[in-house]
């Protein structure tokens, strides 16, 4: 009777997906895989390398597949008609072949890893520089990223402005990051623009990245820092570099501002459920490095003791 | 369970003790260390201390090795020998790549070696 | 091998049951202990790569440095008692290849004084450490300085209860197969840990006042 | 001594009232838990059956069952593994987007995101550590000893001391449930999460203590099978006879004995940071937090291949026996497992790719990972020619090897690409990872699955219901492919891991489908259960010779199933690799001994059981901080083994007149199936008379 029932609910779920992809098409949910929509060098080239790997690998992987399901098709043993040879186990050709193959596959991929990997070296990114040497190249701006529990802090240091989860960058230009956490480790990771760096408290990491297109992307931290991980994303917004100079002014009027003092207050544990974002002028010079340098000498913001059972 | 000698005293493991091997070992390991003290507290021998500590301290390994533990190949010692030989190159691997991996870490993220960039 | 596995076989009819088949169990008590050594080498290599990491100006965070607190002579000194006392024990080998109950005795007493010696040295040179406020918890360094060091003084500590207790199966319960490969054992664990002392003098003690 | 937050008090330590959770979730996991232990606890009570449990498997030294303990121990913690899945994949699909509902207290889901945390974390150190770990070190106990003639392992003793150091790990995890609260960093521990500052709670302690205490178990289990590998094998087995799936035990022992006392280590060093404030892994004072990954992984990627090479050794047993045929290329396949275990120690920084290492290094590491896919991708060319030329039978145990190994062709594809640091950085924390290597644990679950029901009847005389079986296997297949499909998608979609709230909406349909697929999964579960159930309810309908499946190769296919205690009444003397068909070719397949003799066995002891009672007492002072209950207990284990150390006569003689009735009986039950309720199937195992 169970049986019966599940087995009518299997041929349910095995439409499922027909549906599901029905309704990817229709609401644009093919949009959403981001990775395979990069939108500046360095996504592209993590996007370029990933079917690069994926065609090598299939190359042989479907082979292989085929090869041992008709294996097991041919050899059952309900086919009389196949041949059988119990003790056959040992052929010189073949495992030459099968050893050949998969060290070639790895050779090859072995190189292009070699490649691949010196490409997109943030400490070295001849990748950015050639991708933006062909045109009037504009100079690069830095951005100091600190990650506390759980927010993140964008520092403008040329412009003296800062803004509290919310990233804005001009399209086309080198985006210098030097990246800190206030705590514990993050990862600094926006999907569509650049891959994902740690970002470690005491220490400091380097990303390097430029927008091809203006628009709004999003940001994550990827590596989990406690309770209020899940909302620590942030908003990308990528846009002209003429809009971009009149933000900051914007941004360098506005009220708030931001000394070591200040931050202190900031790098409070805060759950950013409700996604606000912050806007600070005066940013105090050389704040960045003083957050490190207070980290490596022990400072630390605490955790509370939990309740047993509750956040 | 039962073996096959009577005397435990009569075991190869137990036969194969060798009282010179410790003399010996005692002696050069000794010599050795000497050595290393010798090195990192006399100014004229400074320039060479760390080449000098690690042979020093890998040929006092090694002799230690061999005449402490009596490692060879005879059928009493061989698996003892193999099994060691296996692990050397883990121990090696284990501190070895440690090391150059967070020199290079060190060298980008901490505070030392930002100037570089 | 190019033949099929089923029919490689010695002179076909070499019999199918081993009738009497016994194992050496000394030999394969010895054998998992080394293997068990192995384990304990790795514990140290886990130790060696964090000292190794652990070491450079700025893992003293502002705090002491080797320089400033390594007394290469002391450590020679512990160097010393580390060493005679593996001989001593090796002069308990060779009374127990010869069956002289009182030269094992005698050996593993002589053994268990030196390296009473050698803990004793370090605790003495710990705890004057601590009085001048050179702690673990000063510096990364120096956490992994004092975890190296005493993981070999705490195994050294291990190995004195050890012979303690050899002592007292070798004299109430004479030479027996078990008695025999814990003295076999014993010598192996002993003999390592002279093995490591060489590694933390040299890289540690020797290497630290450089 | 660190000072912690929170009360404190020298007979309690951090222990008072309010460590007991306030949570309808966790009380109602309580009494469940409680009422199967009063039931399980009144049975045996009702039963009169403390007797036989205490001298038949709590103080038992006998390998098969030690391996069979491991292995409930295994199932349970699977269980329990398996619910923590649940739960997280019901709160994600639940947690979707700003407008989803919240319910019991959270914003979002049912669960806080403290709680989901502690629930990842569990998930995972249970899967790994207490789950695939024990099953697979029992189906290596019961195996081994029987695939190379032995009698036992070669240290019994250590051998249960090994099952009850993992059965307080698994105990100490159970406790955290209902005392306190657990680790809400990972399996893995992220530093510098894991310090002090940022847990200030016990349930890092819990996780910590609990990983310690298993693993030093799992190391002394390690040098104990690699001596009876090496020492214990039976005349005439030679290196070049030895059955593969000795030789990817020996190859993942060799791992276990290296890699598991790094971790040791790793643990220790966090520990000092927790309890006596050092700085190994601190962000500030000279500590260095990667430091602690490095180690973690040193350990943890070996570890990975600890819980493969086992199922490529079980894989490499069953098809050969249900294709009728002998394993294709047995030189390469044991070539490619010390090459596989060689590697495994040279790769571990692929974990942590994105920490800014330079390029040098990361494409070291990576070109060291691809080197692994070359024996692996051997292996199952070798798989695929044993089946060539073969007479291919589908029983159960062939459908997990087979589904292993497709599951094995996926994970293979989405590992090379992982392993390449451009495509890393794409994926590195995102769930694309998270379903790779679900799909690589696959691979053991289906080589362990494939693998109890394999030997299943060796060990107890009958088969599994075969229907059920197969049931079980769709249906579980169905599950993985509804679960970890939508997963590989979602991280394209730029998932991130370990979220308890999903921002972006999009991901609904994905997570609704992963639910289905969890679904799935519980039906199996279901049918699994039953399997066991019917099985042993008809027990006397599925009884089997000593070559239950008729096809059996090697060495354990020639005793009788059930074992006897003994494991061969006399020593056999090896021909051939694949003995059993060398025997039946020869026509000596039912050629008996001519004379048999007095066997000597170890005596059964309560002394391991009594260690592990005083580890548990350590374990638990050490969480709560409870020095005197620390002290004490250590104390207590230091006595006992030297007390033990006096102990003269560990061994006892059973006399060749009973063994020579043993065998007779053995083998008139194989031979006519009879219905044999008062032995029922556990009775194989003779009560061993001593205790010491």
């Amino acid at each position: 009777m169970v049986a019966k029932r599940l087995r009518l609910l299997a041929r349910y779920i095995t439409l499922i997906p027909g549906l599901f992809l029905a309704g990817c098409s229709s609401q644009g949910l093919s949009r959403q895989f981001v990775l395979f929509r990069p939108a500046g060098p360095l996504a592209n080239v993590d996007f370029r390398f990933t079917i690069l790997d994926v065609a090598v690998m299939l190359g042989i992987i479907v082979p292989t597949t085929i090869m041992t399901i008709v294996f097991l098709l041919r050899y059952r043993k309900t086919n009389t008609k196949a041949v059988y040879e119990p003790k056959w186990s040992h052929s010189n050709f073949i495992e030459f072949v099968v050893w050949t193959i998969p060290i070639l596959t790895v050779a090859m991929l072995g190189y292009y890893s070699y490649q691949g990997t010196f490409a997109v070296d943030p400490y070295n990114p001849r990748l950015i520089n050639h991708s933006v040497g062909g045109k009037k190249a504009p100079r690069p701006l830095d951005v100091d990223v600190i990650t506390t529990d759980w927010q993140w802090l964008f520092i403008y240091p040329k412009q003296h402005i800062a803004t509290a989860n919310e990233l804005v960058i001009p399209v086309g230009t080198p985006v210098h990051f030097h990246l800190t956490s206030a705590t514990v480790v993050n990862d600094f990771y926006i999907p569509k623009l650049a891959g994902m760096i740690d970002i470690m408290p005491g220490m400091r990491t380097k990303q390097v990245l430029v927008a091809d297109k203006v628009g709004l992307y999003q940001g994550y931290s990827a590596n989990f820092s406690g309770g209020g991980f899940s909302w620590m994303g942030f908003k990308t917004k990528v846009v002209g570099q003429n809009t971009f100079q009149t933000w900051a002014k914007h941004i360098a009027k506005s009220p708030q501002t931001l000394n070591y003092a200040g931050f202190n207050a900031f790098a409070k544990p805060y759950k950013n459920v409700d996604g606000k974002t912050d806007q600070f002028s005066h940013v105090s010079a050389g704040l960045f490095d003083r957050v490190i340098k207070a980290v490596t000498m022990g400072k630390v913001y605490k955790t509370p003791l939990p309740t047993y059972g509750k956040a | 369970m039962g073996h096959g000698i009577e005397n435990p005293l009569e075991h190869p493991e137990v036969r194969v003790v060798n009282g010179r091997g410790y003399l010996v070992s005692y002696a050069v390991s000794l010599l050795l260390m000497t050595l290393a003290l010798g090195f990192v507290t006399q100014p004229a021998l400074m320039p060479w201390a760390l080449v000098g500590l690690s042979a020093a301290a890998a040929v006092a390994v090694l002799v230690q090795i061999i005449l402490l533990f009596q490692l060879d190949f005879s059928e009493t010692q061989v698996w003892t020998t193999v099994s060691f030989l296996l692990i050397v190159p883990l121990f090696i691997i284990a501190v070895g790549l440690t090391m150059w991996m967070f020199n290079a870490l060190d060298a980008r993220t901490m505070l030392a070696g930002m100037m570089m960039h | 091998m190019g033949v099929s596995a089923t029919t490689a076989s010695d002179s076909g009819k070499a019999g199918l049951w081993a009738q009497h088949h016994h194992h050496d169990a000394i030999s394969t008590r010895t054998l998992g202990f080394w293997l068990y050594m192995l384990s304990d080498a790795m514990i140290f290599a886990g130790l060696f790569a964090t000292y190794a990491v652990l070491s450079h100006h700025y893992n003293a965070a502002g705090g002491p440095t080797p320089h400033d607190f390594i007394h290469p002579l002391y450590a020679y000194g512990e160097t010393l008692a580390v060493f005679t006392s593996v001989l001593a024990y090796g002069g308990a080998m060779v009374a127990l290849r010869r069956g002289h109950k009182g030269g094992v005795l005698a050996g593993l007493g002589l053994a268990f004084l030196l390296g009473a010696v050698f803990i004793g040295m370090e605790v003495n040179e710990f705890s004057h450490l601590l009085s001048i406020g050179i702690s673990p918890e000063r510096s990364g360094y120096l956490s992994a300085f004092f975890a190296l060091v005493m993981t070999h003084g705490i195994h050294m500590a291990f190995g004195l209860l050890w012979m303690a207790t050899m002592f007292f199966q070798v004299a109430f319960q004479g030479f027996t197969d078990k008695v025999v490969y814990r003295m076999l054992n014993l010598k192996v664990f002993w003999h390592f840990q002279a093995v490591i002392w060489v590694l933390v003098f040299s890289f540690v003690y020797m290497r630290g006042v450089l | 001594m660190v000072h912690v937050q929170g009360p404190w008090s020298e007979l309690l330590g951090r222990l008072s009232p309010s460590a007991i959770p306030n949570n309808p979730i966790i009380t109602g996991a309580f009494l469940f838990s409680a009422v199967i232990g009063i039931v399980l606890l009144g049975y045996v009570t009702y039963a009169g059956k403390w007797g036989y449990l205490w001298r038949e498997w709590l103080t038992t030294v006998d390998h098969k069952k030690i391996g069979v303990m491991y292995i409930i121990v295994g199932l349970v913690m699977l269980f329990r593994g398996f619910i923590d899945a649940l739960m997280m994949r019901t709160q994600q699909m639940l947690a979707d987007g700003p407008h989803s509902a919240g319910f019991l207290g959270a914003a979002h889901g049912y669960l806080i995101p403290y709680h989901f945390d502690q629930i990842y974390s569990a998930h995972g150190t249970i899967m790994i550590l207490f789950a695939a770990t024990p099953i697979l070190v029992g189906i290596m106990n019961v195996v081994v000893p029987l695939q190379i003639g032995a009698r036992d392992m070669a240290f019994p003793y250590l051998n249960a001391l090994g099952l009850w150091l993992t059965v307080v790990g698994a105990a100490l995890i159970m406790m955290s449930l209902f005392l306190g609260d657990f680790s809400h960093a990972g399996w893995v521990g992220m530093t510098p999460l894991t310090e002090l500052a940022y847990s200030p709670g016990v349930g890092v302690d819990y996780w910590m203590w609990a990983i310690q205490i298993a693993s030093v178990g799992t190391t002394l289990g390690a040098a104990n099978l690699i001596a009876t590998i090496i020492k214990m094998r039976a005349p005439g087995m030679t290196w070049g006879r030895l059955p593969i799936f000795t030789w990817t035990a020996l190859s993942t022992n060799i791992i276990a004995l290296t890699s598991f006392p790094v971790l040791g280590v790793s643990l220790a060093l966090l520990g000092l940071d927790r309890y006596f404030g050092t700085h190994f892994f601190t962000a500030g004072m000279g500590g260095n937090l990667m430091l602690y990954s490095n180690l973690f992984w040193m350990w943890g990627h070996p570890e990975v291949y600890f819980v493969i090479l086992p199922a490529f050794g079980m894989m490499s047993e069953i098809i050969p026996t249900f294709s009728e045929k002998a394993l294709f290329g047995y030189i390469t396949m044991v070539a490619a497992s010390f090459a596989i275990a060689g590697v495994s120690w040279s790769v571990w920084l692929h974990h942590f790719f994105t920490m800014g290492a330079s390029p040098a290094v990361n494409t070291f590491f990576s070109i060291a990972t691809m080197v692994v896919g070359i024996p692996t991708g051997v292996k199952v060319f070798n798989w695929a020619f044993t089946i060539y030329r073969g007479r291919s039978r589908f029983d159960t145990p062939m459908m997990w090897a087979i589904g292993a190994l497709f599951m094995l062709l996926l994970g293979g594809l989405t590992g090379m690409m992982l392993a390449m640091p451009p495509i890393n950085y794409s994926v590195h924390n995102s769930v694309f990872v998270v379903a790779h290597f679900h799909t690589m644990l696959m691979v053991v679950i289906y080589g362990i699955m494939g693998g109890v029901s394999y030997w299943f009847p060796k060990v107890f005389g009958f088969k599994l219901d075969e229907t059920l079986g197969k049931r079980f296997f769709w249906y579980f297949t169905a599950g993985t492919i509804m679960v970890f499909v939508p997963m590989y998608l979602s991280g394209f979609m730029g998932m991130t891991r370990r979220l308890d709230y999903l921002a972006n909406p999009h991901l609904l349909p994905f997570e609704v489908l992963e639910e289905f697929g969890i679904g799935l999964y519980t039906v199996s579960v279901y049918y699994f259960v039953r399997q066991l159930y019917v099985s042993l309810r008809d027990r006397s309908e599925n009884r089997v010779g000593a070559n239950a499946w008729g096809t059996g190769r090697t060495l354990e296919w020639m005793t009788a199933s059930p074992t006897p205690f003994y494991n061969f009444a006399v020593t056999p003397r090896v021909n051939a690799r694949d003995e059993l068909i060398w025997r039946k070719e020869q026509g000596f397949e039912n050629t008996l001994p001519t004379q048999y003799e007095d066997i000597l066995m170890p005596k059964n002891t309560a002394v391991p059981l009594l260690i592990g009672a005083f580890s548990l007492a350590l374990g638990f002072g050490l969480v709560w901080r409870i020095w005197w209950m620390t002290d004490l207990s250590l104390l207590g284990v230091v006595l006992t083994v030297i007390a033990r150390s006096f102990v003269r006569v560990t061994d006892y003689v059973v006399g060749a007149s009973e063994v020579e009735q043993i065998e007779r009986r053995s083998r008139t039950r194989g031979q006519s199936p009879r219905p044999d309720s008062r032995r029922g199937g556990m009775g194989v195992f003779r009560p061993s008379r001593s205790n010491t």
